[in-house]
């Protein structure tokens, strides 16, 4: 099989499901680009990180529609979309400008269905860059899946790889509730085995990235290529960990943690966001009320402190978790202290 | 302007069913039956219906808090949202919505909404499917002065004129925003040419006179409906009752609801026009009103006659599947 | 000492604070009320719940100021008038209108003064109106706090009673960093005794409710009333508990919790907030960190279930948290199960 | 037009700074001492130097993503910021912010900003400010074509008008969003009419002639800090770069750069019109030429050399206390 980056396995999806469902479009800012310039070049773009590229030749300015920046109306125009018929992938840039679009997640998108008695349909996709690893500061370097994963009626996933990211993609596509796909910036060119054609990755089923005896480790994003890292690094000493990546964290897979950590007694909860109402505060929390009387030891969340992402390469590469915090945390955690 | 005998009588009693629903609901509250905050539309009708009047399920339109009468308007089961009103398990949204949150997807009524402003984006995106899967439909968003002032309106107003969809924004000027009057809150006290400064038509009408508005939206429609992109529509009206059902009304002079219901009472403008220029006999409308009398009195009956929802229905319906 | 309401509470903290300092203004939708109105009564309101009642005829207009809806501009205009010398005071109406403004509390206010390294100073209080109880439905009665809990940068005050609220908002306002002061509108008419005169309740404090042996109960906003009747009738069935307030969290009062915990060894923690990512989960979390050794039981969260808040007064009532469930709670972490 | 010579002297540096500045760090980039996302502001110097040379320290801006112009035009330090974009421990903001967030609060440089529409409300509040402590001073935001799209900068402009607080609105038009041409994304074309429209007064500039937005900032500075309200200028411009650093600008004519560098560059149409009119000696122009050039070698020095931050400077500035 060949390799490919993330980048290219969520393109690949784009491609994959536009041109077997008409109803599916796609919208954000310079998702093509060129639109009014002077060059005549009409996909001058295909989004700033290039994901789109390639749709707007091949569906035309119906399906893939530039807007102005707007997201409130980018984002309720997905939501008004996907309620009347169409299935929209609509795309955030960067997943930080949730702020100025919030209330057509929060209120309008998560609740129609509920609010109108079951009766709403709302497919839709929001698409959206995020985390840190690129220097990119405060405004463009947030997780914001914990925001959302808080949000009942919507869908959060989060793919660690190419593989991933293609099936889920495409699941979420397909998906007839409200999905977020988050698309972790400093993941885009990681490349791995990604099968040509179409294939679907089930929400709510974690992968299990390494099997082991003495801890559970649960890993998101970029902090699953960190975590394999150190995992086996360790298991080179003997210490061996399961290593799980939930891939969504709404619906989570609370069934294979719970399993792992009945077996090894040891949870360590890696993610970048910062701590407070976090994802593993949420998975922490959740094992201490339904695998207590398993666990051996405290559970431990490594996480990004409780500061915005800072600027600096030094202050950058301190403020995210890394692989020595990573083992450590797993240390931490067979000692039992 | 064409409107047939029945149109208008369908418009009339669509104007009066408004007008029957929100006057008994103002009154019911009072006696406790009806829980959450209930914003009446009465005194508007004509805006509502209007509009509504040019559209078919194949049209959508969205809402706002002040929900009922678009409602109403767009073909929402009168039975059916009393019982939502009073959270009944087989009310509209099944007593998940409330007054605020009325919709009926079938009816290409997108719900009311309770967040000001949160309507017109979505109302783009209907419009977007309109165009794209080319259903013919125009896609309708309605909104006070009031929510003329907040940023997802005149996002969408500008993004609708960038992708020319058939997009029409009703704006309902009914002099106030909870307790400020519009000439306080839009800076420029002109909501017509600062939508036209985005690059759209303005069709004004007289917010009292049914005809007035319908012959607007005619104007609207054909534009939108043949591919000549968004527009709007601008009028101004009066809403009867306070704010929300208990508003005690400090900012409105003492006599301006008696005067505005003496003087611009849609209905019986409706009514002097259509009897003085011998279009309907006078009879037929007191018929249709002793009509939506009985069609009133009979949705409150079994609103409160109708089982209340259970534990188990708060889980349900949040999403397709998880 | 006279009992008062908390909205009263609110409103004299209001008072004296925009008496003793002339930097502080008021704003937000109808403030004050009657702007523009046919009547000529230009406080037509003083606040949709009357919380900024007679500050209008005061203080004058240039402080107490009517805004047009455009929250994202009422918070904005509050951080760019405390980074230049004001404190304002804003109100949104409802904490759920959050969604339509949350980037200038998220990307800006939370953000500005370690983005600037450490030279702006943001002395802004947002007050909203928070929680269900009302049937106001989807929109109108989410808690909100955990979504702002997880931002760094704010300080986020959720007040249980009247002495509290009165308290901390003059801490608040006093404060130089930017604060979210919820208000639980079903709390707005209960009464307790209250001084007349200048308090303050220091953030990051949280307040020992009740005093007992068998369980710490940590409860929030409406939730601690609700637990200290069940608290109440345990304790003549000789279960005691701690129930603990943290009356702010964000900072949040860890060691106070895990005291109390290392003393009990089973916690509940109680909040009408969703589950997800939530600030029960939060602190239960912390505690599964931080006082595992302590525990003799799982931790058991008590929340309103992954779903909206739905209207109909049997379906709220479901979805509440109640003293039943509270109650349960405790007598399950009591037998270890 | 009353402006000194020595006026036009310092106006003449701080566009050249600006120049300097940016044409250096576009060299720089390319060695990979600078991280992150950066957006220069070449080409657009007339505008951030014609407008903030009516300004004081008691008055404010705030910027954008597009940040370096308008900060140095307001008066912070150069090497700082050169520092900050460095990431360095000493830079302007520790190096905590980098490009997007520069600010300095004693020069009433409110930041720039990396949210697209994000800095219009926050000048509102610093106008309220000024209008509540009756500083003298007047509030200026910055925006692109782009961010004139955004929600919340409709919100400001409404809510200036509404509070009549002393605000000005600076609408920089560069022809481009990102990869998209202004005559796309504004629906209407036209940004002035737009304006206009929320109730203000716009004065309309030629980006390229510092003269032209001296002359309009004048008008505008006249009106609102006598207590005139809010208004706008309207600049049309050009920048000389691509959006970010990276960008390979394909939406744009192969010369459409080289073109505009050799006509509408406002370094040079300044230097033509002081010196043809006699204002000022040419020689005095390279001058200041030669000793902003040494200035920001000195910066780039100093930036190189200067200490990274460590990782315990992670957890300061968050708080002033917690
Ligand atoms: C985002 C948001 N802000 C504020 C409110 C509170 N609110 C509800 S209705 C209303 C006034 C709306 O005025 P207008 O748009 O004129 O509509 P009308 O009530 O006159 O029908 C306000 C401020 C809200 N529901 N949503
Ligand atoms: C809310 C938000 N949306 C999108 C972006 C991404 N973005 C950064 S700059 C930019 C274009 C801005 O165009 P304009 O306002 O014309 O400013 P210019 O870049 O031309 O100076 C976009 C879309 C952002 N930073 N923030
Ligand atoms: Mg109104
Ligand atoms: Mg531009």
């Amino acid at each position: 099989m060949p390799k490919i980056s993330m980048r290219q396995a969520i393109n690949d999806a784009l491609h994959l499901e536009m041109e077997r469902d008409p109803r599916v479009i796609v919208l954000g800012e310079d998702v093509s680009g060129g639109a009014g310039g002077t060059s005549g070049e009409r996909e001058a773009a295909g989004g700033v990180f290039g994901l789109t590229k390639g749709l707007l030749p091949r569906f035309g300015e119906d399906r893939v529609i530039d807007t102005p920046i707007s997201e409130s109306c980018i984002v309720g125009a997905a939501n008004g979309a996907a309620l009347t018929g169409l299935r929209p992938v609509a795309e955030i840039m960067f997943a930080d400008f949730v702020g100025v679009c919030m209330d057509q997640l929060l209120n309008q998108a998560a609740k129609f269905r509920y609010m109108f008695g079951g009766k709403a349909r709302t497919p839709l996709v929001i698409r959206m860059t995020c985390g840190g690893g690129m220097n990119a500061a405060a405004q463009h370097s947030q997780t914001i899946y914990p925001i959302l994963t808080s949000i009942p009626g919507l869908k959060v996933v989060i793919p660690s790889n190419a593989y991933d990211a293609k099936g889920l993609l495409l699941t979420a596509i397909r998906d007839d509730d409200p999905v977020i796909f988050f698309e972790h910036k400093s993941l885009y060119m990681d490349e791995c085995e990604v099968p040509d054609g179409d294939y679907t990755i089930p929400f709510g089923e974690a992968a299990m990235v390494r099997e082991g005896e003495h801890v559970t480790v649960v890993a998101l994003a970029r902090m699953v290529p960190l975590a394999i890292g150190v995992v086996d690094k360790l298991a080179a000493e003997g210490i061996t960990c399961d290593l799980i990546d939930p891939r969504t964290t709404s619906p989570l897979d609370e069934e294979s943690i719970l399993e792992s950590v009945r077996a090894t007694g040891r949870l360590v909860v890696v993610d970048e966001s910062p701590p407070r109402c976090s994802v593993a505060a949420d998975i922490a929390a959740m094992a201490a009320e339904k695998a207590f009387h398993h666990l051996k030891a405290p559970i431990i969340q490594v996480t990004a402190p409780h500061t915005p992402v800072p600027f600096a390469r030094e202050l950058e590469a301190a403020y995210l978790p890394s692989p020595e915090k990573i083992e450590a945390a797993i240390r931490k955690v067979l000692s039992g202290r | 302007m064409q409107i047939s005998r029945e149109q208008m009588l369908r418009a009339y009693r669509q104007m009066v069913t408004i007008r029957e629903f929100e006057e008994r609901i103002h009154v019911d509250i009072q006696r406790g039956g009806i829980a959450g905050f209930t914003h009446l539309y009465a005194g508007q009708e004509a805006v509502a219906v209007g509009v509504c009047e040019h559209l078919t399920d194949t049209d959508t339109i969205i809402s706002t808090h002040r929900g009922h009468g678009h409602c109403i308007a767009k073909g929402c089961d009168v039975i059916g949202m009393m019982k939502e009103i009073y959270g009944r398990q087989d009310g509209l949204c099944k007593g998940k919505g409330g007054s605020m949150h009325i919709a009926d997807l079938d009816r290409g009524m997108l719900g009311a909404n309770g967040i000001v402003g949160g309507g017109p984006p979505i109302a783009v995106g209907a419009a977007i499917s309109a165009k794209v899967l080319k259903t013919g439909g125009v896609a309708v968003s309605f909104s006070g002065d009031g929510a003329s002032n907040q940023g997802t309106v005149f996002e969408a107003m500008n993004m609708a004129v960038v992708l020319k969809v058939p997009k029409i924004f009703v704006f309902e000027n009914n002099g106030y925003s909870e307790h400020t009057g519009f000439s306080y809150a839009v800076g420029s006290k002109d909501i017509v040419r600062r939508t036209e400064g985005f690059g759209m038509p303005v069709f004004k009408a007289d917010g009292y006179d049914f005809f007035s508005v319908y012959e607007a939206m005619r104007q609207a429609t054909e534009l939108s409906r043949q591919g000549g992109g968004p527009c709007a529509i601008y009028a101004e009206c009066t809403r009867f009752f306070g704010h929300f059902e208990g508003d005690p009304q400090l900012y409105r002079a003492k006599d301006e609801v008696a005067r505005l219901r003496a003087e611009n009472d849609s209905l019986k403008i409706f009514r002097q026009r259509v009897t003085e220029a011998n279009l309907l006999p006078g009879g037929d409308l007191d018929q249709v009103e002793g009509e939506v009398r009985d069609l009133i009195d009979r949705a409150v009956r079994e609103a409160v006659a109708a089982p209340a929802p259970t534990a188990a229905d708060v889980l349900t319906d949040v999403y397709i599947s998880y």
